[in-house]
């Protein structure tokens, strides 16, 4: 088990590393010129004033210098300096990391606590009425992108009924109300897709193990349908679920770029949007790096639990 | 400043806003559009009543500042959000009977001032008695002449367009706590407004010092107090008990929220969860419904500044031939497109129209009338009778309407047989790459105000103009524009301005400067006594109350 | 933004074709039936074909369909509500809705196909080169890529391609061709890796069949189903993601006429003139519902597990 | 009631009959009378099961013999109420001769399922959930039926465990099935089954996916418990070899029908359906002569959906003649012996002569 | 009679080539492994197996599972590329040789599964199917191959209506049926059977078998007949080889092994095959205990001395070879030549 968390930990590692190389070369070919961009405010620079912009900015480098320095501070945590900012990126992070993991998590709860059960009734209830509805419903739930679901609440919430979320974004430490408050509507945006992805995924892999031996077994031992459902069917075809989570994790996560900005959230979303147009390599580069370090370390977890739920790979 | 306001986005509008060269008006600034305010909009409430002390306003704003330090950081977003912390010598006057966008100015830190005979050296006497915020390190010290002289020190060290300002500036003294003297090398009758200018707030020595962080405080002598900012989240500001301004301010603080999206800013103001929404750029039927739904909400609608453009690149094909400029300036259907596509503004000429010396939206108007038939004789006369076709570059870093007006010049463009594609760039790429390289034959975009005629002209129509990225190398309008800056006479000075103008639309006709927009504010009914003033800053947030305190 | 559905991988992967160890109890019916036993077992799915047919028929026939030029700014008649001269009313630009969201259904249709066939292909390949060295260090060398794209979020990925090469059709199509590149490859060499293991593919190499042959007669086909599921589901998210881009400016360009742009330009004005973007945003999700149904209704048809 | 009585419900009949002769037999546990079983599928209703009749006595063996496809297996799946999207479309499923579990509710059916009557199932590699050790599953059903408390259950788990042959039931009983073998998850599952001492258990094909050293350790096993627990057992097989081993009596099934029933020496030696016949001469003994051909049964049994409408074997029987066009009624043979087969009606008096109980 | 003579075929004497020579032939599957994996003991699926293979004859190869034959079969046909030994068919030896001279020698040797309609690709009908092997080998014009299609389903019994069906309309019957008309399309001399009649019900076994055994009356195929069923593989066999744990442990005549079994494993076997007898004559059996171990930890000394009731000290250390013993080869302690004297 633990060979296999540190196997899949290097694994991981490997592909971040991937990952900075791709960003890193990506964010040097995207024209655009930073300098520049930087000193559009000052009228009149001369090219000495853009030459020691470089240079402060570490431009002036060759590329793969710049990424040498960058890997051996990220080795350290140490993830630069923001061109806009001046600040480092790692505090950045640090400051808006918790708004994004926040929704993402709400997402994610939102899509479990709604979905689950959705897709248990399902596959119960296997064609019937019911289960023709509430499939159509999750697929709908698929059908309208999430930004557009978000604009729409927003105004007709404002419109039909005079609410619109609180002004100020707080933590959830500060004002747990406000918090819940600001991030209902995008977390249920952002979480109907996944919630309709859950239900569809469990509905299938609940019908499939229903139809096993072993839940025949447990029905012959004269156990109540309830035991069945969730005791024996219920963990088997959770499994899927779990990487199903996993992956749209990574979804949930790309998702709060549009709607952070959408909802004001002062998350990571929003920070890379905001790098991306105005070149702060750092930031990006940081950025994209902490996510995929989340979406592999969520992903590690996800197989962790499901070794742990499932014996047959602990011990392999 | 800019642009960006419509929807779009979403944190673009930052990108653009910082895009602004030099987003303040500067002493100069003129008179506001006569046609651009709606009178009965700006009406003060008649039954308001005197002011009241109290309340915490709620406002909110698209976009936050990168910095607070306000001579590192040229764009709008500082300047609002320290214009209430810090104080300048003098400032521009506002309020309730003062004209919007007047250059008048009144005593900020300075109680008086003077100039000598040939107005190069000038002195200002300093109030006393004013002290900084009470926050650490400077805790509530008294100001003097002493942070004059770091904070005009400080700016001559860094690059920036606050050093353009005071470039004239050969020495600055301090003969006493109280005094402060500035010797000028060339006359300038003026400099009592160019310390006005938001630019040159007046930072405490410990700031330059660096005793604090410059870029995420801000300690002045304001009516507000910097209680808490998050970047990209809100300001809080509370009012400084020992303002030296006498009963000001009436609200105990105020409370910016940045919300990048329109739609959320919109909601919230309908909810009246927001009671003050500036910068707004809607169309017209927007803002129509917006006060129709929301009881006693009314609407600031200001005169702007940033001119919208179409740019030619007079070095490339088809655009080296005037013939062909000018049947693309005759082409363009510009009242159509206020009409259509914003909520006000007024046709402009290579000067924004409220400037001094500027040429009035009627002459404009006359000098390049809408005419298609006539577009495209000219064309047939330079050679292209079934026109051509072109890429056109657009940046949607200025917001969603930018894009829409481009699409509405496309079409106007198609009916004279000019067939463009329209090639949407960030804005990164537009302007590191396209614009200001010249790498672009015709181009869509903004050009966020300058400081004065003399700034447009010299700047973006000389032929080693710094932002002549169009070009432009006339030799007659080089020498034209070059002795217009030795014309001391007013009024002979702003004729030859018009006069250089004339020529640029006629005979130059790159950029095509089509027409400055309005910017409107959404106030709602209890937010009593703002008065703006183009300059961006937020001093006079002083001046707001709430009826009944904000109860 | 859920780009594309990550389940929708795993569960066209799922629907294992035609499971030979669990041969049906009645004899099939012959394949040539196999449309009216779907139109019959999946009422969901035929609807959804219907819809899908409808929108080909709108996207083909545009030019003949739509009353007016969709680029065409009528001046005098901006924002109208719908009306019998402008059915579903017009845009801020005065340009006819009902026309541009026929026009738009072409865009997001082409946008969607071009992906499919471009990051199809790349996915299907790199998946069957993949599954057929599974385990070597080729299939671990692509996996890592395949994982790195999936590690970025998608939307930033298409960040960088839009900032990278400028919004245009064609760019939008490559963007998105990148999302769409591990999802195939994952069914695929998930699949490839299931039928090498395959008695029929033991037995193929017995009579002395060539890897080539292998690939093709065996591997392939029995590829198609999950992968015919897989790619209706991601055409759906390929069309919302579509919409996405657009929507950030950094899809279709202007003036063009897409579902996404459109969506884009009319919620600035949701309030005022709703028809501008209800129109759009309607054809968007059902077309979506309908490929998304489509996908659900063909895999529970082509899975024996499913009507035993 | 006379020995030759022929009817359709020549077993039910019978049974009657075997009532009067409890005491040498023992009570009757299970009384399948006249049950059919129909499943719905994309192509239309098939019946799995037609008219079949069978019963269980207390403490006795009765082998279900018949290849695949016969409906043996669906005949244990009704008694269990597991047919998933199967149904029982006729007929009655009589336990202890007062619940009839064809249209008992749930709820009954459950304190019956798993307590009364248990079932071992073929493959044993999936039969248990790979999610839970095997004491847990154990456990469960102990405290599902016998209330019994955690720390209880699990003592008897490992008891069970224990009494099924699994060396080192303390430790075992923590194991995952995945690591144990075949042979002891075929053992875990009859702990599972004998876990509430059921009064019947019904092993289908207990031992088929096993090796032969294995089967025959499961079946030494199956017959000891049997044995010592007076438990009744209901073998579906299709081994001719296990049915000799292990059976009281025997029911042979053929496509769907019940072909021949009787004790196992009837069947043996005596078979009077010339599947029966046919089958027993078909399998290869030691003694089988290797220069000459199997005697094999020509042809296959029809699929579910072309069933012949008269005697389901006529199309493959060597004796085939004019009456096999109609269904063929169960003629007794003897007070345990009957055969669904026209040849026996027509040599009934032989056949009451030849299969008069010993 | 040396080891290797009594190895060898005899019913087709001495003097002729067997077809098929196989010599110490091991087969290692590595466990795990990769790139940051550890790597277990490999299982040793086959371990050191000798025999050879006449024309025309049958070897049947009996093992309970686990025990390696399957992976013999398929070393044989160099569908497996074997870790070490030799397998010489008809001169030609194959272990080594590439996959390219492999292909022809494909035709002359074919495989019968245990479930034919996996081993069909579902998406062929049985015509795409039969011609296949035909097209890879290119045999024959496409009139040709059409008409042997039909020649072959009729040999294996079936209508040539089948031709446009697929696999999945068939029973389990009809299929292998199916299965042997394709193995036979190449006119093959060697026929590997892995338990081709295993999953069949017993009427149609026997068909099955009738026919594998008519089949061979006239074609001279030889077949390696791989079964679990001993009863099976005496009917059909000329000669039987017992394995267990990847070696052999008893060789001999397949009459004569039923009869007098020498090796306590191919005794435990035979009495572990319930018999169908009256009630009357019921023997108790007492089974063979235990299960056969984890191939890849093999227990030291002879495989089976841990199941072993005749067990003595010598089990667990030496490894016994194969002896002849009474005509038969036996590879126990029990018999060895020392003991035996």
């Amino acid at each position: 088990m633990i060979g296999y968390a540190i196997r899949r930990t290097l694994y991981g590692l490997l592909v971040l590393f991937l990952i900075t190389t791709f960003v890193f070369v990506v964010l040097r070919l995207i024209p655009g010129d930073v300098v520049r961009l930087q000193l559009a405010d000052a009228p009149g620079v001369t090219q000495a004033q853009v030459d020691a912009l470089a240079a402060e900015l570490g431009l002036d480098q060759p590329v793969f210098t710049q990424f040498w320095s960058f890997i051996s501070g990220a080795v350290t945590g140490d993830l630069g300096t923001s061109f806009e900012t001046r600040l480092p990126v790692t505090e950045m992070i640090v400051e808006r990391l918790p708004a994004t993991l926040e929704l993402g998590l709400l997402a994610i709860m939102f899509s479990v606590v709604l979905g689950v059960p959705l897709g248990i009734i399902s596959a119960i209830r296997h064609n019937s009425f019911l289960d023709q509805s509430l499939r159509l419903v999750s697929v709908a739930g698929i059908s309208v992108p999430n930004f557009w679901l978000a604009l729409l609440l927003i105004t007709y919430l404002s419109i039909w009924f005079g609410w619109s979320q609180p002004l100020v974004y707080a933590a959830p430490w500060e004002n747990l109300g406000t918090n819940l408050a600001i991030m209902a509507i995008p977390a249920l945006a952002l979480g109907t897709s996944a919630m309709a992805a859950v239900s569809r995924m469990l509905r299938s892999s609940m019908l499939e193990v229903t139809q096993s031996n072993f839940v025949r077994t447990v029905r012959s031992r004269g156990a109540p349908e309830r035991l069945v459902i969730l005791k024996h069917a219920g963990r088997n075809s959770i499994l899927p679920v779990f990487t199903l989570l996993g992956l749209q994790f990574g979804n949930i996560l790309g998702g709060t770029v549009i709607l952070e900005s959408i909802f004001s959230i002062p998350g990571m979303g929003s920070l890379i949007f905001t790098s991306v147009q105005m070149r702060d390599y750092p930031v990006v580069l940081g950025c994209v790096i902490f996510y995929g370090a989340v979406f592999i370390f969520v992903n590690l977890l996800v197989d962790l639990v499901y070794a742990v739920i499932d014996p047959r790979i602990r011990y392999s | 400043m800019s642009t960006a306001r419509s929807r779009a986005r979403l944190l673009i509008a930052g990108v653009a806003v910082v895009a602004t060269t030099s987003a303040c008006f500067g002493g100069a600034a003129g008179q506001s559009g006569s046609d651009s305010t709606d009178p009965s909009a700006d009406q003060p409430q008649e039954d308001a009543g005197d002011p009241v002390a109290g309340g915490v306003l709620q406002m909110a704003t698209p976009s936050d500042a990168r910095s607070l330090d306000p001579h590192r950081e040229a764009s709008y977003n500082t300047h609002a959000a320290i214009g209430s912390v810090y104080s300048r010598l003098t400032a521009f006057k506002t309020g309730e009977d003062v004209e919007y966008g007047t250059t008048e100015v009144e005593g900020d830190l300075a109680e008086d001032w003077e100039a000598n005979e040939d107005s190069t050296e000038w002195t200002f006497h300093l109030r006393e008695g004013v002290t900084f915020h009470d926050k650490a390190p400077v805790n509530g010290r008294e100001f003097t002449s002493a942070d004059v002289l770091c904070t005009i020190e400080r700016i001559q060290t860094l690059p920036g367009h606050q050093l353009g300002l005071i470039s004239e500036v050969t020495d600055i003294a301090a003969p006493d706590d109280y005094t402060v003297t500035f010797t000028l090398a060339s006359p300038n009758v003026d400099f009592d407004r160019v310390v006005a200018n938001p630019f040159l707030v007046i930072l405490p020595c410990e700031g330059t010092n660096e005793e604090f962080n410059l870029d995420t405080e801000a300690i002045g002598t304001g009516a507000f107090v910097l209680d808490e900012w998050s970047r990209d989240r809100e300001r809080t500001l509370s009012a400084n008990p020992d303002y030296f301004v006498e009963d000001r301010p009436y609200l105990d603080g105020y409370h910016v929220t940045i919300m990048p999206d329109a739609q959320s800013q919109t909601a919230a103001l309908r909810s009246g969860k927001l009671q003050l929404m500036t910068g707004l750029s809607t169309d017209a039927r927007a803002v129509d419904t917006l006060l129709s739904q929301v009881d006693g909400l009314r609407l600031r609608q200001e005169g702007g500044s940033t001119q919208t453009r179409v740019y030619l690149n007079v070095n490339e094909e088809p655009f080296d031939d005037l013939n062909v400029r000018r049947a693309v300036a005759h082409a363009i259907d510009r009242e159509g497109m206020i009409e259509g596509l914003r909520a006000g503004g007024s046709l402009s000429g290579p000067v924004t129209p409220s400037f001094e010396g500027a040429l009035s939206s009627e002459e404009v108007a006359e000098l390049t009338p809408y005419d298609p038939e006539l577009a495209k004789e000219l064309l047939a006369e330079a050679g292209y009778p079934d026109g051509f076709s072109l890429e056109m570059k657009v940046t949607d870093g200025y917001g969603e309407t930018v894009v829409k007006e481009a699409q509405w010049v496309q079409q106007d463009l198609a009916e004279v047989g000019i067939d463009v594609e329209i090639k949407i760039e960030d804005y990164a790429t537009y302007y590191g790459d396209s614009w200001a390289q010249q790498n672009y034959v015709i181009a869509y975009g903004l050009q966020t105000p300058m400081l004065s005629a003399d700034e447009y002209l010299t700047a973006e129509y000389l032929s080693d103009g710094g932002r002549n990225w169009n070009g432009v190398n006339d030799p007659k309008l080089d020498e034209m524009i070059q002795e217009q800056r030795t014309i001391t006479d007013p009024v002979e000075r702003d004729e030859k301005l018009q006069e250089i103008q004339r020529y640029i639309i006629t005979e130059v006709s790159s950029p095509l400067s089509l027409y400055v927009y309005d910017g409107q504010t959404m106030i709602s009914s209890d937010v009593q006594g703002y008065h703006p003033h183009p300059d961006y800053s937020s001093r006079e947030y002083m001046n707001i109350w709430l009826v009944d305190g904000g109860e | 933004m859920s780009i594309v559905q990550q389940s929708d991988a795993d569960q066209a992967r799922d629907a294992v074709s035609t499971d030979g160890s669990t041969p049906p109890p009645v004899a099939r019916p012959p394949r040539r039936r196999a449309l009216l036993r779907f139109a019959k077992q999946q009422p969901f799915g035929l609807a959804a074909l219907i819809l899908i047919t409808c929108f080909v028929v709108m996207a083909a026939l545009c030019p003949w369909l739509a009353p007016y030029d969709p680029l065409e700014q009528h001046r005098g008649s901006i924002m109208l509500p719908p009306s019998p001269e402008h059915l579903m009313g017009t845009d801020d630009l005065g340009r006819d809705v009902l026309s541009r969201t026929l026009y738009g259904a072409r865009t997001s249709l082409l946008v969607a196909v071009f992906t499919m066939m471009l990051g199809g292909v790349v996915g299907i390949l790199l998946g069957t080169v993949s599954g057929y060295f599974g385990g070597s260090w080729v299939d671990t060398i692509i996996q890592r890529v395949m994982d790195t794209l999936m590690a970025i979020p998608s939307i930033v990925l298409l960040l960088f391609v839009a900032a990278l090469l400028g919004p245009s059709i064609r760019n939008t199509v490559i963007a998105l061709s990148l999302l769409v590149v591990p999802q195939f490859n994952r069914v695929t060499r998930g699949e490839m890796l299931r039928i090498r293991e395959e008695t029929f593919v033991e037995a193929a190499r017995a009579i002395g069949c060539s890897p080539w042959r292998i690939l093709t007669r065996y591997g392939l086909p029995n590829l198609l189903a999950p992968l015919f599921v897989l790619g209706s589901l991601v055409f759906a998210g390929m069309m919302i993601a579509e919409s996405a881009l657009s929507f950030l400016g950094i899809g279709t360009p202007p003036p063009t006429p897409s579902w996404g742009r459109m969506l884009s330009e009319g919620s600035a004005s949701l309030e005022i003139a709703p028809w501008i973007a209800f129109y759009p945003g309607l054809a968007l999700s059902v077309s979506v519902l309908a490929f998304n149904l489509l996908g659900d209704a063909m895999r529970d048809f082509l899975d024996p597990k499913q009507h035993r | 009631m006379s020995h030759g009585h022929i009817a359709r419900g020549a077993a039910h009949d019978l049974r009657v009959e075997g009532t009067g002769v409890e005491n040498e037999s023992g009570r009757v546990l299970l009384d399948v009378q006249d049950l059919s079983v129909e499943f719905r599928t994309g192509g239309g209703v098939l019946e799995a099961l037609s008219g079949v009749n069978l019963t269980v006595r207390q403490g006795e063996v009765v082998a279900v013999v018949g290849e695949s496809g016969s409906g043996k297996s669906v005949t244990a799946l009704g008694v269990m109420g597991l047919l998933g999207n199967g149904r029982v479309s006729s007929g009655r499923i009589m336990w202890d001769d007062y619940t009839d579990l064809a249209t008992a509710r749930p709820k009954n059916f459950r304190a019956i399922r798993g307590n009364d009557i248990a079932m071992i199932f073929q493959d044993p590699m999936t039969s248990l959930d790979p999610l839970y050790t095997v004491g847990n599953q154990l456990s469960e059903a102990l405290r599902l039926h016998r209330r019994m408390r955690r720390r209880e259950a699990r003592a008897e788990a490992i008891d069970l465990l224990g009494m099924v042959g699994i060396p080192d039931p303390g430790s075992k009983v923590d194991a995952y099935p995945h690591q144990m073998s075949g042979g002891q998850r075929q053992r875990v599952m009859i702990a599972i089954a004998l876990a509430c001492s059921p009064r019947l258990l019904i092993a289908d094909e207990p031992t088929t996916a096993l090796d032969v050293t294995v089967e025959a350790q499961v079946l030494s096993l199956l017959r000891d418990l049997q044995r010592d627990k007076n438990v009744s057992l209901m073998l579906i097989t299709h081994d001719m070899g296990v049915v000799a081993e292990m059976a009281d009596r025997v029911v042979v099934f053929y496509a769907g029908r019940v072909a021949e029933q009787g004790t196992v020496d009837d069947i043996l030696q005596n078979p009077r359906h010339p599947y029966t016949q046919a089958l027993l001469r078909a399998i290869p003994r030691p003694s089988t002569p290797r220069d000459e051909p199997m005697p094999a049964i020509a042809g296959n049994v029809p699929a579910l959906h072309e069933m012949p409408a008269g005697c389901r074997f006529a199309d493959r029987c060597p004796l085939v003649h004019d009456r096999c066009v109609e269904q063929p009624p169960h003629v007794a043979i003897s007070s345990e012996h009957s055969t669904a087969c026209w040849l026996a009606t027509d040599d009934r008096s032989s056949a009451v002569l030849e299969g008069s109980p010993a | 009679m040396t080891l290797s003579a009594t190895l060898d075929s005899r019913s087709q004497g001495q003097e002729q080539a067997p077809l098929l020579q196989v010599t110490d032939l091991v087969k290692h599957f590595p466990v795990g492994g990769g790139l940051l994996r550890k790597e277990s003991p490999p299982v040793r699926a086959v371990d050191g197996v000798s025999f050879s293979l006449g024309r025309g004859e049958t070897l049947g190869l009996v093992g309970e599972s686990g025990s390696g034959k399957s992976t013999l079969g398929r070393l044989v046909l160099r569908l497996l590329d074997p870790t070490a030994g030799s397998v010489v068919f008809d001169g030609q030896d194959i272990t080594t040789s590439r996959q390219s001279q492999v292909k022809p020698l494909r035709r002359r040797m074919q495989l019968i599964f245990q479930d034919p309609v996996s081993s069909f690709n579902p998406r062929m009908t049985i015509e795409e199917l039969l011609l296949e092997p035909m097209v890879v080998h290119g045999i024959g014009t496409p009139t040709e191959r059409k008409r042997r299609c039909v020649e072959l389903l009729d040999q294996v019994g079936l209508a040539s209506s089948a031709l446009a069906k697929y696999p999945h309309q068939f029973s389990g019957g009809q299929a292998q049926r199916i299965g042997i008309a394709r193995a036979l399309t190449t006119d093959p001399e060697l026929l590997v059977c892995d338990e081709a009649v295993s999953a069949l019900d017993v009427s149609i076994q026997a068909q099955v078998l009738n026919l594998l055994k008519s089949i061979q009356q006239e074609q001279g195929i030889s077949f390696l007949f791989i079964a679990h069923d001993l009863n099976v593989v005496r009917y059909i066999s000329d000669r039987v080889c017992v394995m267990y744990l990847g070696k052999l442990a008893e060789v001999g005549g397949s009459d004569q092994i039923m009869a007098e079994p020498r090796h306590p494993y191919t005794q435990a076997l035979i009495r572990s095959i319930p018999a169908v007898t009256a009630s009357s004559s019921r023997v108790e059996r007492i089974p063979l205990q235990g299960e056969i171990p984890n191939p890849s930890r093999p227990p030291a000394g002879c495989t089976f001395h841990t199941r072993c009731p005749l067990r003595f000290d010598a089990c667990d250390q030496d490894v016994p070879t194969l002896h002849e013993r009474d005509g038969s080869l036996v590879a126990c302690h029990l018999y060895r030549p020392e003991a035996s004297a």
